[in-house]
């Protein structure tokens, strides 16, 4: 592996990603050929950084790159190392497949929206979420992290005209911002205790501090990173600014954008903290699983596609952090090779959650691109026009909800062992935590799939609820590459799990100190098993055999019995009434209305209905039903604390309130005091 | 000579302006006036960068590093304020701004023209006097004559609230003032017991700072007090800052430029000066934790409106208040690295802030309006460079990257987290919290659906000068020229080391 | 007429005018009529002179000479009366209540004396008991009170011209702290600071004027449209 | 090779066709002890032959998912069935998965139930869709928390291991841990296999009906895949709870005479199993739909306590 170039490849892309950004500016005069030629070149961005990645990781040993800057202090210093490079192939996968993606989907912007400027921000984020995986010193790292901000912040504002797109980029800014703040000041103090902003001094750094030192650094990091990653209850940014971005920046956002959060709790638990305290792991456990049971919560009574999807990304960004938080409790309790087995969990479960992740949202772009609606009840019937988007749409809703033998059940099976491992490895009250957490991961799981039943079914099942629905079209074909790449990624990664998950294993071994694949992958390379053969296999390959083959007995036994030709067409039962129409289907709030009343504690939801009648109420002339469900951090925390804020600082206005006279005491009493207290030392 | 002709040029421009009469002339003898004072002081940041200090008639003037950096900034700001300038100015007599009634009299309009382009050079002049002034009483007279000459600016419309804001300005200034030569006079006496300092030298920087460790410590510490309260009253620091919102809002867009990007460097040039006295005559320690809680105290005050701000105008002087809190603070923190944080941010933000300004004035003059709340959205519709413009400026102002700002506030904080955990966490968090207030008052202001206005970009002169800004800052972000930057650094170790 | 060259009698002098022009400007703080104070801030500006004369003659500082010649027409004359044809001009005599009413604003200007002094006091070095230090010590006080009562005049005052007055006497102040500590500043830098003053009195002049012009009165806490 | 594939296909025989028959003995059970006549034991058999024959109508409304569903379920059933040990403590596939690769086959094959329930577009299948997610939803934390009781006992989550390990240490069932377990379980065996008090198979009332709100639109050889695919699933659910917990009687080994022991023993305590089942249905009422999650609390606070135990006993 060592005659190829990684640090040229890795350059190149960067430089593609980069030309791509500068060409899409001219998309002023030239809008077709500007398209091509950008998503040309995010392609072979995405390509060149897959391979630099991907050989990084197989040489298992640390890349350096370093470029001379034009600023002082900053050299433009990257570092392939396994974790950055696996980061860096699990985005450049996904960039790839929304590259090509875009190039069908540029294609129906409205002409009136700066084409330019979308494609100039667009390849900044690709640029700065590449920079953020890599960069090897902090200063660089956070100019990265703000860069990937700001151009976040301005695609999600593109369509800016809807107000809630405009205040939804202002809330993702300003919550990233306070994140940035956060970690600025865990990176300064740790480079002041460390020594150098180099990621490299990092290196254990804090494996010399007193637990308080380490502790708060942990807390600055795990806030700062925490928001980025969705964690509840920092999440509230993202339901809102996931949906109001473009489809393709949607997924980019939630599939990779929301991993760099994951990557810096990684980088400073594992890497820059040493062995932080035992409480660290159990906090992250703890946050995750909260993020995972409140997110999947919230997905189920969504009615927009995107923002449930968004709220899924929470639940996801909640189960990593799940197999995370264990992984560090079993490092504290000097178990590397279970802490392992749930590092992997947490590892694998990010790069399925990028893939099926960046799926739906692609084709959930291209199903709002079609309908002209984000609303799941003005869907409806969309597997008849779009066929394809409709099989992506079920093979990431399939995967996402863990359901075998795609990707998505190995990460959480993993993560199951994992937990299943923790009771027997910890000591006194820890223990018990593992099994909640697991009780608690089942029913995340099992939400999940019902939220996705939810979508699936009533978003392309049935019958049209909508005319733009019912005048529907299939996608442009390369959104149908682009999503067909990522579905079938999804299963090759399900189905060839056992292939796979031996490339992490440098990353185990550089966070950890031990290498996994040996243990996990068992029985000649069919099965998993989470370190132990005796302890549980798994064998997805297997079971989707099994399953093929089965399906010949049912084959059979219709074959055998069944006489050909017997398949009558009829209309479904419609209760006696004159056909069955739109309004006879079941809604996405109806569906959900049975857990939105068993969680009603959580939910709080408020309904309304007016009936209007003549004769008698029972043959009423109109009803108008509406229900809303208040989003309980918005509502009492987030909203009470911007208020209270605003209601102090205009009450603090009152020092200027136009006086002179009072203009004059300030700085009269500033010199009294300062001659009285200051001159005698 | 150089120095002579840096002082002469636009001492001469100002008077020959207010004879010249007519718009076009006045305008010529300005932007002449102002380029050659640029090229001036680029050829002197060049000559102090070579061949050390400068100095002319006996050190009376003098520039090293650091007065070379002020006065380059200083005319740099000049410069594109009045390219700005003849686009405002032009602007303002076509739509009747002198005066309120509407009546289109052209001798008004002359009148304020003459007033403009004759009191801006002079304006000008006392700032660059300023800098290359070795005494110290001078250099109080200098910033005095600033005062006065802005005074006159600020109520350049005639308006009853530019005339308040005249007066708070000028009443709160000319109090500063005087704790300001106070506090000259006490550094004078400090010194004067020494050899050699009775005469007119005894008040010469490059003097005193030689026998900085003999100064009488008590004096000293007085006099720093009331220096620091004095230059602090002009380069706005919470609690003397209460004139700069009505000044920098009620002022034309140019001067409030030239107020926020120059006085406030003329003012902190004056107290970085004493600081280096008192640190080298009372150790850092007394100054730099004054410092310190006066920068923090700025910070803390300008969060609440920014925050809850009306106008823009007004949230652009906050602004101004939170980052002479940023510089302050810099300087207290000390060290190499507060050092470089400070004059890399001053050269960061007088870049930034005149961009901020330029497209606030482009927007109220084609609202009518500095309130938000009558201005609305959508302003990058119908002014697609102005908008952008603000909205680049604002994330450069508040310090994110690429933007150059930040460098110089993560150097700063650098320096901060180096010396206690307090100050650091509590700037970073004012600076969120700007950051955010900021932020949110204009995207709102700029995005936003189309109101449906005519485009209001037609003046070559406002949107050249925008736009050369922001490329400007652009560039910076990604590249600093190196003699900029040595010039920087020098001007850095002259505060650390005092020479 | 030999106890003219004594030094002592020359102390003993200024002492005396100091403790006038501390005592005028407390009466200042008391003061209402407008034109009485504008010549009591003349009276001031007198004494102010009178002690520059005396200083010059005793320490044959010459160039004092001139500042008090300076002090003595500029600030005893001239702005007096550019000020009182202001006031004529806006035909506004009577000052309005102050902020803080007469008896308190007497005994605030008394603890800022109090505060002078305390301030002084760390300037008192016993080893050097030169009859200049000595005197530096007690003016000193007198000007940072001088400093103090003037700034609280100001933000004790509503009228506009008042307010230029307070900033006036807290010039005298500086002015008494320059010629006691340290016989004046160098002469340009005396001339510049001059010349600042002067154009400063005629800017708040005609500021003043035209804020009683445009809005009838010339309460400045009236300005407060700009808020916030 | 072959080896697993004959296991696999004994396995697989039994599984289809014992499933029907404990179908069909519950019922007649449950007749019995409500003093009714009751069918034929025999009577599901008919049933699904005679469903197989018939001719089908398929809504006009559906699409592929419709006629994909029958299968999924029928096969998952039928692979889940294959990794549970039945006869033997080795289950032909137990190398493919453990008790978690069971619970979310099952999974895999109640999503496209559920989503057939909705293609349909009529709203009977979508209310049954939902109250079937939402029901299975809340069960799955307490059987998650009972399988990990029995999981840790076992040191396992392979369900041969766990049956081995049950078999060595005989007397374990009567651990305060296990049997809180199979309560906790069990309860939510009744959950998921549709039974009173959770649903009433028996009815099709449209108020009250889950199962069978979801599968109103199929006919025919489908209905009978997915009656089929029902009664495996009930199956192994059952098998579940009496080989982990009571294995007596488990063959070790694979020889004929092995096997004619192990089945007989485990035909003998699904009959049981089956008695307790129509024990339960006979003495309670099918509960308010909003009332099951507090039965499933139960089942998770019994699966809490059996965790627990395992560390306090």
């Amino acid at each position: 592996m060592n005659q190829i170039p990684i640090s040229g490849l890795f350059l190149g892309g960067l430089t593609s990603y980069a030309a791509a950004g500068l060409f899409g500016l001219s998309a002023h005069r030239y809008r077709r050929a500007t398209r091509i030629v950008f998503c040309a070149f995010t392609c072979l961005g995405a390509l060149l950084e897959g391979i630099a990645s991907l050989a990084a990781l197989l040489n298992a040993s640390a890349t350096l790159i370093s470029i001379p800057s034009g600023i002082p202090f900053l050299q433009y210093t990257f570092r392939l190392d396994p974790v950055s490079s696996y980061f860096n192939l699990a985005f450049a996968v996904v960039s790839l497949a929304v590259s090509v993606y875009s190039l069908g989907y540029l294609d129906g912007f409205d002409v009136r929206k700066p084409l330019g400027i979308f494609c100039f921000f667009y390849s900044l984020l690709l640029v700065s979420l590449t920079a953020v995986f890599t960069a090897n010193n902090a200063f660089l790292f956070l100019i990265a992290w703000e860069v990937m901000a700001v151009s976040a912040y301005f695609l999600v504002c593109f369509d800016h005209e809807r107000d809630e797109n405009k205040s939804a980029g202002n809330l993702f800014f300003v919550m990233s911002h306070v994140g940035t703040g956060a970690l600025m000041a865990g990176f300064l103090l740790l480079g002041t205790w460390a020594g150098s902003l180099d990621f490299s001094a990092f290196h254990l750094a804090g494996a010399a501090l007193t637990p308080i030192r380490q502790g708060s650094l942990f807390l600055l990091f795990f806030f700062g990173f925490g928001v980025k990653a969705g964690m509840i209850p920092v999440h509230i940014w993202l339901p809102a600014a996931h949906p109001a971005a473009p489809g393709n920046v949607s997924a980019l956002m939630s599939a990779i954008l929301i991993k760099t959060g994951i990557y810096g709790i990684i980088r400073i638990s594992f890497d820059f903290l040493g062995l932080p305290p035992l409480w660290c792991g159990l906090l992250v456990l703890a946050a995750g699983t909260a993020s995972a049971i409140l997110g999947v919560l919230y997905a189920l009574i969504e009615p927009d596609l995107k923002r449930m999807l968004a709220y899924s990304t929470i639940e996801n960004a909640g189960i990593i952090l799940m197999a995370l938080g264990g992984s560090m409790v079993f490092r504290s309790y000097g178990r590397p090779a279970l802490a392992a087995v749930a590092l992997v969990a947490c590892l694998f479960h990010i790069f399925n959650h990028a893939v099926f992740k960046s799926l739906l949202f692609l084709s959930a772009g291209a199903v709002v691109h079609a309908t002209g609606s984000r609303n799941l009840e003005r869907m409806g019937g969309l597997i008849r026009p779009m066929p394809l988007t409709a099989l992506c749409f079920l093979v990431g809703a399939i995967a996402i909800s863990g359901l075998p033998p795609l990707n998505g059940f190995v990460s959480e099976w993993l993560t199951y062992q994992a937990l299943l491992g923790g009771f027997g490895s910890t000591l006194s009250l820890t223990r018990i935590v593992f099994p909640v957490a697991g009780s608690l991961l089942a029913l995340t799981g099992a939400l999940a799939a019902a939220c996705f039943v939810r979508a699936f079914g009533i978003g392309f099942l049935a019958l049209p609820r909508s005319p733009q629905a019912g005048h529907a079209h299939e996608a442009h074909p390369a959104m149908l590459a682009g999503m067909g790449m990522l579905a079938l990624l999804c299963i090759g990664l399900g189905l060839g799990a056992t292939v796979c998950l031996p490339i992490l294993d440098p990353l185990t071994n550089q966070l950890l100190g031990v290498g996994m694949s040996g243990n996990l992958v068992v029985h000649g390379g069919l099965a998993l098993s989470p370190g132990s053969p005796t302890g549980g296999t798994v064998a997805p390959a297997g079971i989707a055999g099994a399953l093929i083959l089965l399906a010949l007995v049912p084959w059979a036994l219709c074959a055998i019995w069944w006489r050909r030709g017997r398949k009558i067409p009829g209309p479904a039962w419609d209760c006696g009434l004159p056909g069955l129409t739109e309004y006879n289907e079941f809604t996405a709030t109806a569906f959900s209305k049975p857990l939105r009343m068993i969680f009603a504690a959580l939910y709080q939801p408020r309904r309304e209905i007016q009936t209007e009648f003549e004769v008698s109420a029972y043959y009423p002339t109109s009803v108008r039903f509406e229900s809303e469900v208040a989003p309980a951090f918005e509502t009492h925390f987030y909203s009470p604390l911007v208020e209270r804020i605003m209601a102090r600082a205009s009450r603090f206005r009152t020092i200027q309130a136009g006086g002179i006279h009072a203009y004059l005491a300030y700085i009269f009493i500033t010199l009294v005091v300062l001659l009285v207290f200051g001159v005698r030392s | 000579m150089i120095l002579l002709w840096l002082l002469l040029i636009p001492f001469a421009a100002g008077p020959l302006a207010f004879f010249l009469r007519r718009r076009p002339l006045m305008e010529a003898v300005n932007l002449a006036a102002f380029a050659v004072v640029a090229c001036l002081a680029a050829a002197l940041g060049i000559r102090v960068l070579q061949s050390g200090p400068v100095s002319l008639w006996d050190g009376f003037l003098y520039a090293d590093a650091l007065s070379a950096l002020i006065v380059l900034l200083t005319a740099f700001v000049a410069l594109v304020c009045s390219i700005y300038a003849v686009g405002y100015f032009r602007h303002d007599e076509q739509y009747t701004f002198f005066n309120e009634n509407k009546e289109v009299v052209a001798e008004i309009a002359v009148f304020k023209l003459r007033k403009y382009y004759s009191l801006a050079p002079l304006f000008v002049f006392s700032m660059l006097l300023v800098a290359l002034a070795n005494n110290l009483g001078i250099l109080w007279v200098a910033i005095e004559a600033s005062t006065l000459v802005s005074v006159f600016l600020v109520t350049f419309y005639g308006r009853k609230t530019s005339l308040e804001a005249a007066w708070k300005y000028a009443i709160i200034g000319g109090v500063g003032l005087s704790m300001a030569l106070f506090g000259t006079i006490l550094t004078y006496y400090a010194a004067h017991r020494i050899e050699g300092t009775e005469t007119l030298a005894g008040l010469n920087w490059s003097v005193l700072v030689q026998n900085a460790a003999r100064l009488d410590k008590t004096t000293m510490r007085l006099a720093f007090i009331l220096i620091l309260l004095g230059y602090g009253t002009k380069a706005g620091i919470a609690p003397m800052h209460t004139w700069k919102p009505d000044a920098y809002s009620e002022a034309p867009v140019p001067v409030a430029a030239m107020l926020a990007a120059g006085v406030l460097n003329c003012a902190l040039y004056g107290l970085i000066r004493f600081y280096i006295l008192t640190a080298k005559c009372l150790g850092p320690q007394f100054g730099s934790q004054l410092l310190i809680v006066f920068g923090l105290l700025s910070m803390g005050v300008a969060v609440p409106f920014i925050l809850v701000q009306k106008s823009f105008r007004r949230l652009l002087a906050y602004s101004s208040i939170d980052h002479a809190g940023i510089m302050v603070l810099a300087l207290g923190f000390g060290g190499p690295l507060g050092a470089l944080g400070l004059f890399l941010h001053m050269t960061f933000h007088s870049i930034t802030k005149p961009l901020l300004f330029f497209c606030a004035g482009n927007i109220q003059q084609q609202m009518k309006t500095d309130l938000f709340r009558k201005a609305k959205g959508g302003l990058i519709h119908s002014m697609p460079w102005s908008g952008a413009g603000i909205l680049l400026g604002t994330l450069a102002v508040t310090g994110s990257p690429p933007f150059s700002l930040f460098q110089s506030e993560f150097t700063i904080l650098r320096a901060a987290f180096g010396r206690g955990y307090l100050p650091a966490i509590l700037s970073v968090s004012f600076l969120v919290a700007i950051f955010s207030g900021f932020l949110v008052h204009i995207s709102n202001l700029v995005l936003g659906p189309d109101p449906g206005l005519p485009s209001g970009e037609s003046c070559k002169w406002k949107k050249s000068s925008v736009i050369g800004l922001a490329t400007v800052i652009v560039v910076l972000g990604f590249w600093i020229p190196a003699p900029l930057f040595s010039l920087i650094r020098s001007a850095a170790d002259i505060v650390v080391i005092g020479r | 007429m030999y106890f003219i060259y004594d030094p002592q009698f020359g102390n003993t002098m200024i002492t005396l005018m100091a403790a006038l022009v501390l005592v005028l400007q407390i009466a200042t703080v008391g003061q209402r009529g407008l034109i009485t104070t504008i010549r009591m801030f003349a009276l001031q500006s007198f004494f102010l002179a009178s002690i520059a004369c005396t200083i010059a003659f005793f320490n044959q500082a010459g160039h004092l000479y001139i500042a008090a010649l300076l002090t003595l027409v500029l600030k005893a004359m001239v702005l007096p009366y550019l000020l009182e044809r202001t006031v004529d001009r806006v035909g506004i005599r009577k000052e309005i209540e102050p902020l803080i009413n007469v008896p308190l604003s007497l005994l605030i200007s008394g603890c800022l004396t109090l505060v002078g002094y305390v301030v002084a006091e760390s300037f008192y070095h016993p080893e050097e008991t030169s009859a200049r230090s000595a005197l530096g010590h007690n003016t000193l006080a007198v000007a940072i009170s001088l400093f103090l009562i003037g700034f609280f005049i100001m933000l004790n005052r509503r009228k506009a011209l008042t307010q230029v007055l307070g900033l006036l006497s807290m010039e005298n102040g500086l002015f008494l702290a320059a010629i006691s500590l340290t016989y004046g500043m160098p002469l340009v830098v005396e001339l510049g600071v001059f010349f600042d003053v002067i154009v400063a009195v005629m800017v708040l002049g005609i500021l003043a004027y035209r804020i009683g012009e445009t809005f009838d009165s010339m309460d400045v806490g009236k300005l407060r449209s700009l808020r916030g | 090779m072959t080896e697993t594939l004959a296991k696999s296909g004994f396995q697989l025989l039994l599984l289809l066709l014992v499933a029907p028959l404990v179908s069909g003995v519950i019922r007649t059970l449950k007749a019995r002890l409500q003093t009714r006549r009751g069918p034929d034991i025999l009577q599901p058999y008919r049933d699904l032959v005679k469903l197989l024959r018939k001719g089908m109508v398929i809504p006009d409304t559906a699409s592929w998912i419709f006629p994909a569903a029958p299968y999924v379920v029928f096969v998952t059933a039928a692979l889940v069935g294959l990794m549970t040990p039945m006869t033997a403590t080795d289950a032909p596939l137990s190398l493919f998965g453990g008790v978690l690769a069971v619970v979310y086959l099952l999974a895999l094959g109640r999503f496209f139930l559920a989503l057939s329930g909705l293609d349909t577009g009529s709203s009977f299948g979508g209310l049954g869709s939902s109250r079937e997610m939402t029901i299975s939803a809340i069960a799955e934390p307490a059987m998650m928390l009972a399988i990990f009781a029995v999981a840790l006992g076992a040191n396992s989550t392979n369900l041969s291991e766990m049956a081995r390990s049950a078999v060595s240490q005989s007397w374990r069932f009567l651990a305060p841990s296990q049997m809180l377990a199979f309560a906790a379980l069990f309860i939510v065996v009744i959950a998921e296999t549709g039974r009173i008090p959770v649903d009433n198979p028996a009815t099709h009332l449209e108020l009250t009906m889950i199962h069978e709100a979801m599968i109103l639109e199929y006919s025919g050889p489908y209905l009978a895949l997915i009656e089929w695919g029902a009664s495996i699933k009930q199956l192994v659910l059952m098998t579940l709870l009496v080989n982990t917990f009571f294995p007596f009687g488990l063959s070790s080994g694979w020889s004929v005479s092995e096997l004619g022991a192990g089945l007989f023993f485990y035909l003998l305590k699904l009959l049981l199993l089956s008695c307790c089942i129509v024990l339960v249905e006979t003495t309670n009422a099918k509960m308010r739909l909003f009332r099951v999650p507090e039965l499933l609390a139960v089942a998770f606070i019994l699966g809490a306590l059996a965790l627990i135990s395992t560390f306090l006993f």
